[in-house]
């Protein structure tokens, strides 16, 4: 009667040695390359049917007992993906001695090795996927790592650049304030300290004044291989929307300029810890606080990559009449990433111009004139 | 038949007309409607107002360029006051623009990479008691939201208000704590509430203490420039709040609940677990009596303070099974014959066996079971 | 009293459509990255998964077992076809091409090139045969039209179960194009089932075809020398007596009253006539000199 | 690569030589990869496919109806109030849809001994049994020929599921793909080498030749001589040498013939021979 | 069309209508019982599937012989109520079939590289050993590159493809062959 409804047939795959190939030696690669839940691992490359997996009765990733007993895996798929293994193994392993042996080799053309090496790696598959790809924990996405930075990479052009692209061009802060942009780095915006709400702002968002009124955070994630040690980073906030009642159009305003700002692949969110005072600072932090009846105000994040540190940081004359484009070009800037968030008038603005000492708002007529 | 003609000439000139007139030409030339009167209304170069017609056109001969829209019979007309200008665009190389500059020395099309050129067009208010009315005056919809909004805001303050009050006490009358200065203790349970929130909010502690500081300290400067503190007073101001903050970090710290208690290091919570879990393990492998169960209840209670909400919700799991396991031989009743009186005193299951494919009868005593002790 | 029900049509924008404009003008873009509108929408996320991805609902393993057919083609029949059709110092036999004006006259400004001398449509080239090239089967297309089925519905359905029986595959209704009085056929009207046939399905077609079928028929000349639509194409038919030998209808003879012949088109690589015929006969469909 | 004309005005020999060849009678054997990738896959298959229309194929009420539910395994149905660990029975047109559908075939009960005695592994059981039933077993026969285990090389029925190769010995030359000398223009290439192993065999064997054009050619330094390749199957009958032109034969799969012939000669054949 | 509109109009070809004024439903009587069709889904009234009971008939054999058998054919054809379950793998699982999936594609790119090479090196031999018959023996090459159109490029029909299993050992090879049976 076992033909039934059997559980699982039991096959004949041996499991897997330890240290049997190279996707299991750890002793000159990352231990971010192995799945760290012990369980998990053996699951996937021991298959369901060894002794410890069956007393757990189902795949370790589903919580409840319930669920696990429910679980029917397909048929044959660990005698399947041991062979599968092997071959992905032995092959990977060709690149992984290219990558260590050739003394001549480029760094770029070894970092094309490794990420060979183990793109097709399960474990490093399992980690990326199933874990968070912007709050990395390098437990188990290093981003140190080529093969993470391209599977980031990869992840980041699926979804989040292209959103980022359409609401840049949509809003046209391409070509407002930058002409063009070839987005490189994602960045994240977040406003811990005004509100204390955990939430990364999507590109476009219309935030109310009181959430604004304090600096954002920036999470800067780099993809690219790059000195990334001496590598510094300038971060703009330009609003193009503010009225120019002399020339009845409008004007460029910078509301926060970053200088000298460094980072690292894995340690990259940008707030108050990482600054050293007047020597980043390239402006203080204003907030939006749009005058009733000018519209939605858009504030254009832009940031770039500097050519060599400032030493004394370039002097602008001020806040108004700010020209991005001049200031880029003067200052050698190459713009790698970018984002935006909106604003406009709300009861609430005029205690943040209260809070910050400023004067009250204009108020302009409702209708356009002729 | 030539003959006949020339000879005739001069009288073929003269129209025949018979009794029966002949319907002349086809039947769509009667139909001839009047001119559309369509076309240019304006010329390249001439001076336009917002909404004036450029052009008439059946389909689109010209397409809507910069600053011109275009109507349902496909009319193009001005956005924006300007100059009309007639162009191509090398986008798209096979149209005709028509576009209104908005001034004479502004060309059409513009560079595709240089900024959009825009007009503000608003006037500012400057008689106060309009320009108080205009601020005031809200659209329907949120004018509608706006006593609702308000209303939640009070509560949400009042709420706020109540927290720091509760606070004050348990800083000052319980824990203790050495806050002298009558400023001080506004300042600590403001810090407290914002840890709170921050924490409620998913942020790891170090980042929640770091910016809640940072929101005491940034209001801080910004009182500062307002009244124009000079530098030795923001600086002492500085290190008070910078003092406070890390006595509070040391002296308080949150349960999994949220509730403020006395601090407790990342090392003497691991004790309390361990010994906790060791406590459950030894007076607790199973729960058979009703006394059971409320101790385990009461170790829980106390258990929010050093545990993790996850860790307690496994530990809940696993100590507080809702049914237990059928390892334990004596909550299994094998004897098939039951009397009235055991039955209130047994639950039966109908559980389906794979193996023998049928459905197994187990009969369990009711201790079997953690709500029915 | 009268009523009058008013229908509501939901609309995605509160325009009627008659207000618009028929203008549409893309705005040049200002970036070089492509976006893939479909992935931005948060709806349906699975539907964003290609089809061979097992988390896509539309799901299905394609190679499931060994193909004795592509196997044996690729170790054997390739490179004798190689061999075969290999013409030594060959170039491009060029095809009908349309042709242009001499320009003698100022009318030939601008004109559209008069089409091909002696034919209306172009002929691709015709390349030498090299190892990037050698004809393979792309598909076989099964039609089984019938006739009767103008008078009896019933009859296109039985025809494409008899489809569907045959190949394992799912066969697509055809309904006839246009009115055609003279042969009392009306537009719309459901006449038979079509099943186009790839990968395995197709080589367990031909072998059926090849090795059941075709040998059973009595006096069964074969596919005619001259066949082929000098795309790669060829054609020939079955009668409905000729069906009977499908195993999966012979086997339940009394569910099948009533069988239906079908046209059988093979799709090929190959660029002749000649070349088709070479790799066809390779399956061992016989071919019989007119 | 062009060649020149020998500066020598004597015409170099020229060798007509016939790869002939026995295609595989049997599919190849599968790689573990294949295998258990099919495998698994087939089983996806399944697993996704629809519910057989059993009422399709047996009409209500009747025997073979009556049969066919009778030897099925149908799945455990849903029963109001019973806990069913491995999650509630999905049941439709007496199908678990979360699962495959398993078909059993109605056989008979002499066929049923049949079966058992043909998987012994006696080729006899499928030739007696009931017959025209479908449900017959099918025992495939055995993919080791006679001539396998005795490991005689010189017949056609060996390595069912491989390409094998005729190679002959020469006195001097050692193993190569027979090959005849050219004399005189009137015959082409093909010619000779057909009519050669035709003769050979005393006309009892078919062979097709895939074409006139040589494959290949290999030119030997040593005697200035060229040997043009041709590719030709045996079709039917069998290759046997009735006279002492070469030494020996034998019918020899790709991986054998490396080891039967020099270094160099493998190396300039190697790419025209089927795995 | 899908298939229960097929039906619909089949049924609709072969009997009489008592349409009602609505548009989504319509009945008609056959045999005494009311077949109702309310949004094309066909339902019988509990009162008329009593009578029916009662009668010993059930709605189905209310309809004409090739009529049913034309419906229980689109039922084979159609996926309603045979469709499985979705395929929902856990993580490992997914995991664990992605690599299948990836080892099989690279291990056919690799077969096909092989192949193709192989391929492109009998060309050139090819190529190779015509230029050298050429010249080397400019008759020879004539023959050997001369067509004779018909029937040279063909596959005999004894040209087979390999079985699963192999024949019965007496059917294995025709070993029995003389030229005279291909001269008839």
């Amino acid at each position: 009667m076992t033909l039934l409804t059997p559980r699982r047939t039991f096959h004949l795959a041996k499991p897997l040695r330890q240290n049997a190939g190279i996707w299991s030696d750890f002793s000159k690669r990352s231990e971010s390359l192995r799945i760290p839940s012990e369980r998990i691992r053996k699951y996937i490359l021991e298959g369901g049917d060894n002794k410890d997996n069956i007393t757990l009765n189902g795949p370790p990733s589903l919580k409840r007992k319930f669920s696990r007993l429910k679980y029917k895996s397909p048929e044959f798929i660990d005698d399947a993906f041991q062979t599968s293994y092997l071959y992905l193994q032995e092959k990977a392993k060709i690149y992984y001695e290219k990558s260590l042996q050739d003394t001549e080799l480029s760094p770029e053309g070894k970092e094309k090795y490794e990420i060979l090496t183990d793109i097709n790696n399960p474990e490093v598959q399992y980690n990326f996927q199933f874990h968070n790809k912007l709050e990395n924990n390098p437990k188990f996405i290093n981003y140190e790592l080529p093969v993470y930075r391209e599977l980031g990479k990869k992840h980041w052009e699926s979804y989040s650049q292209m959103l980022l692209m359409q609401r840049l061009e949509t809003l046209q802060v391409i070509p407002d304030t930058m002409p063009t942009l070839v987005p490189r780095m994602e960045v994240n915006i977040k406003f811990p300290i005004s509100t204390s709400v955990n939430k990364w702002i999507e590109p476009g968002e219309s935030l109310s004044s009181n959430v604004t009124s304090f600096e954002p955070i920036f999470k800067l994630q780099e993809y690219d291989s790059l000195d990334i040690e001496n590598q510094k980073y300038t971060i703009l906030i330009v609003n193009p929307d503010e009225p120019d009642l002399e020339n009845d159009t409008f004007k460029t305003s910078l509301c926060y300029g970053l200088m000298n700002i460094q980072i690292s692949y894995n340690d990259n969110i940008v707030d108050l810890r990482k600054l050293k005072g007047k020597e980043n600072i390239l402006m203080s932090y204003l907030p939006p606080v749009p005058e009733k009846n000018v519209g939605k105000q858009r504030f254009a994040v832009w940031v770039f990559r500097q050519e060599n540190e400032f030493t004394e940081l370039p002097s602008i004359p001020g806040r108004d009449r700010f020209n991005i484009r001049d200031f880029v070009e003067e200052n050698k800037l190459d713009p790698v990433g970018a984002h935006v968030w909106r604003s406009e008038w709300d009861s609430n603005v005029k205690n943040i111009r209260e809070l910050y000492g400023l004067p009250t708002g204009r108020v302009f007529t409702r209708t356009r004139t002729i | 038949m030539s003959s006949l003609v020339k000879r005739f000439a001069c009288v073929i000139v003269q129209q025949v007309r018979h009794s029966t007139k002949r319907a002349a030409g086809s039947r769509t030339s009667m139909k001839d409607s009047a001119g559309r009167r369509l076309g240019p209304k304006k010329y390249e170069g001439q001076q336009v107002k917002t909404g004036q017609i450029l052009m008439r056109q059946r389909g689109t001969k010209f397409y809507p360029g910069e600053n011109v829209g275009i109507g349902k019979d496909h009319t193009l007309f001005a956005l924006e006051p300007g100059i009309v200008r007639y162009y191509l665009d090398p986008f798209h190389p096979k149209r005709k623009f028509l576009g209104v500059a908005l001034s004479r020395d502004y060309s059409l099309p513009k560079d595709h990479f240089a900024p959009n050129v825009r007009r503000f067009g608003r006037v500012e208010i400057k008689n106060e008691k309009v320009a108080q009315m205009e601020e005031e005056t809200l659209p329907r919809k949120q004018d509608l939201l706006k006593s609702s909004i308000l209303e939640k805001l009070q509560s949400r303050d009042s709420k706020r208000v109540e927290l720091e009050d509760q606070y004050s006490k348990l800083v000052k009358d319980q824990f203790k704590l050495p806050i002298t200065d009558e400023e001080d203790l506004p300042l600590a349970t403001k810090y407290l509430a914002r840890l709170r929130s921050s924490l409620k909010n998913g942020f790891p502690l170090e980042d929640a203490q770091f910016y809640s500081k940072c929101y005491l300290e940034m209001n801080m400067k910004l009182k500062s420039q307002k009244e124009k503190w000079s530098q030795d007073i923001i600086e002492k101001e500085q290190t008070r709040i910078a003092e406070l903050t890390t006595l509070l970090d040391k002296s308080v710290s949150f349960s999994n609940k949220l509730d403020l208690i006395p601090y407790l290091s990342q090392e003497t919570r691991n004790n309390l677990k361990s010994e906790f879990i060791d406590k459950l393990r030894t007076n607790f492998p199973e729960i058979k009596t009703k006394k059971d169960r409320k101790a385990i209840k009461e170790l829980f209670n106390d258990a929010n303070r050093f545990l993790t909400l996850s860790e307690e919700v496994k530990l809940r799991r696993t100590y507080l099974k809702p049914i237990m396991s059928e390892s334990l031989e004596d909550t299994l009743i094998k004897d098939k014959n039951i009397d009235k009186k055991t039955m209130k005193k047994i639950t039966i299951i109908k559980r389906f066996n794979y193996e023998r494919h049928r459905v197994d009868t187990i009969v369990r005593t009711n201790s079997a079971f953690l709500n029915k002790l | 009293m009268q009523k009058f029900l008013v229908i509501h049509t939901r609309g995605f924008s509160n325009t009627t459509y008659a207000q618009k404009a028929a203008c549409s003008i893309v705005k040049p873009v200002h970036h070089l990255v492509k976006i893939d509108k479909n992935r931005l929408s948060p709806r349906f996320p699975e539907l964003n998964y290609s089809k061979n991805d097992i988390r896509s609902p539309s799901f299905k393993p394609t190679e499931t077992c060994q193909d004795r057919v592509r196997e044996h083609y690729l170790n054997t029949i390739q490179p004798d076809l190689l061999l075969m059709n290999y013409q030594h110092k060959a170039d491009i036999k060029e095809g009908l091409k349309k042709r242009g004006w001499d320009g003698t006259s100022p009318y030939h400004i601008n004109r559209a090139p008069r089409k091909p001398k002696g034919s209306v449509a172009q002929f691709p080239d015709i390349h030498p045969i090299k190892w990037n090239n050698i004809p393979e089967i792309k598909n076989i297309v099964l039609n089984c039209y019938v006739k009767e089925a103008k008078e009896n519905q019933l009859l296109a359905i039985s025809a494409a179960l008899q489809l569907q029986q045959i190949t394992g595959c799912k066969p697509k209704m055809i309904y006839s194009k246009s009115d055609v009085p003279s042969w009392k056929v009306r537009k719309g009207h459901h006449m038979g089932a079509k099943v186009e046939l790839s990968g395995y399905p197709m080589s367990q077609f031909l072998t059926t075809l090849a090795e059941i079928v075709l040998p059973r028929i009595r006096e069964y000349k074969g596919i005619s020398d001259k066949s082929g639509n000098r795309f790669g194409g060829l054609s020939f038919g079955l009668r409905p007596e000729d069906v009977r030998f499908f195993p999966e209808i012979d086997s339940n003879q009394d569910l099948w009253p009533r069988t239906f012949g079908m046209h059988i088109n093979i799709n090929t690589t190959a660029q002749t006539d000649e070349q088709t015929r070479a790799l066809v006969s390779a399956f061992q469909l016989p071919f019989h000199k007119a | 690569m062009k060649r020149t004309l020998s500066k020598t005005t004597a015409t170099p020999i020229i060798r007509s030589a016939m790869i002939l060849s026995r295609i595989p009678i049997v599919v190849r054997e599968l790689t573990k990869l294949e295998s258990n990738y099919y495998k698994y896959q087939s089983e996806l298959e399944k697993r996704l496919m629809w519910t057989f229309p059993d009422y399709y194929y047996f009409k209500k009420g009747s025997l073979s109806e009556h049969k066919f539910i009778k030897a099925q395994n149908y799945p455990v149905s849903k029963i109001p109030g019973v806990w069913y660990p491995h999650g509630i029975p999905d049941i439709k047109r007496r199908r678990e849809r979360r699962s495959k559908q398993e078909i059993v075939l109605p056989r008979d009960k002499i066929e049923d001994d049949v079966s058992l005695v043909g998987s012994s592994g006696s080729t006899k059981g499928s030739t007696d049994g009931a017959k025209g039933s479908i449900s017959r077993p099918i025992v495939p026969n055995d993919l080791k020929t006679e001539a396998d285990k005795k490991g005689n090389l010189q017949t056609v029925e060996r390595e069912l599921s491989r390409t094998l190769y005729l190679l002959v010995q020469d006195e001097n030359l050692g193993w190569k793909f027979p090959s005849f000398v050219v004399e005189g223009n009137d015959k082409g290439l093909h010619d000779i080498a057909e009519q050669a192993i035709k003769s050979l065999s005393q006309n009892e064997i078919n062979t097709w030749l895939v074409s006139k054009t040589p494959v290949a050619v290999f030119e030997d330094s040593d005697d200035g001589s060229y040997e043009f390749f041709l590719k030709s199957h045996i079709l039917a009958g069998t290759f046997a040498m009735k006279d002492n032109t070469f030494k020996q034969f034998a019918w020899l799969t790709k991986d054998e013939i490396k080891n039967h012939v020099t270094e160099q000669y493998f190396r300039n054949v190697e790419f025209l021979l089927a795995n | 069309m899908n298939n229960r509109q097929t039906i619909r109009s089949l049924i609709q070809q072969s009997r009489s209508w008592t349409s009602s004024p609505s548009s989504y439903s319509y009945s008609y009587i056959h045999n005494g019982a009311t077949i109702q069709f309310i949004r094309n889904k066909r339902t019988t009234s509990a009162a008329s599937s009593s009578s029916l009971k009662k009668m010993g008939r059930n709605s189905a054999e209310s309809l004409s012989p090739p009529l049913q058998r034309a419906v229980t054919q689109l039922s084979v054809l159609s996926a309603r109520k045979k469709m499985p379950r979705l395929l929902k793998l856990s993580n490992e699982d997914l995991i664990k079939h992605q690599t299948i999936e990836k080892a099989w594609m690279l291990y056919k790119k690799d077969k096909a590289i092989e192949r193709s090479m192989r391929l492109q090196r009998q060309y050139e031999s090819i190529q190779d050993a015509l230029d050298t018959l050429e010249s080397i023996n400019p008759h020879l090459y004539k023959l050997a590159t001369s067509t004779n159109g018909e029937g040279n490029g063909r596959f005999p029909l004894e040209f087979r493809l390999p079985t699963d299993a192999p024949p019965n050992s007496e059917k294995l090879w025709p070993q029995q062959f003389s030229s005279t049976n291909l001269q008839k």
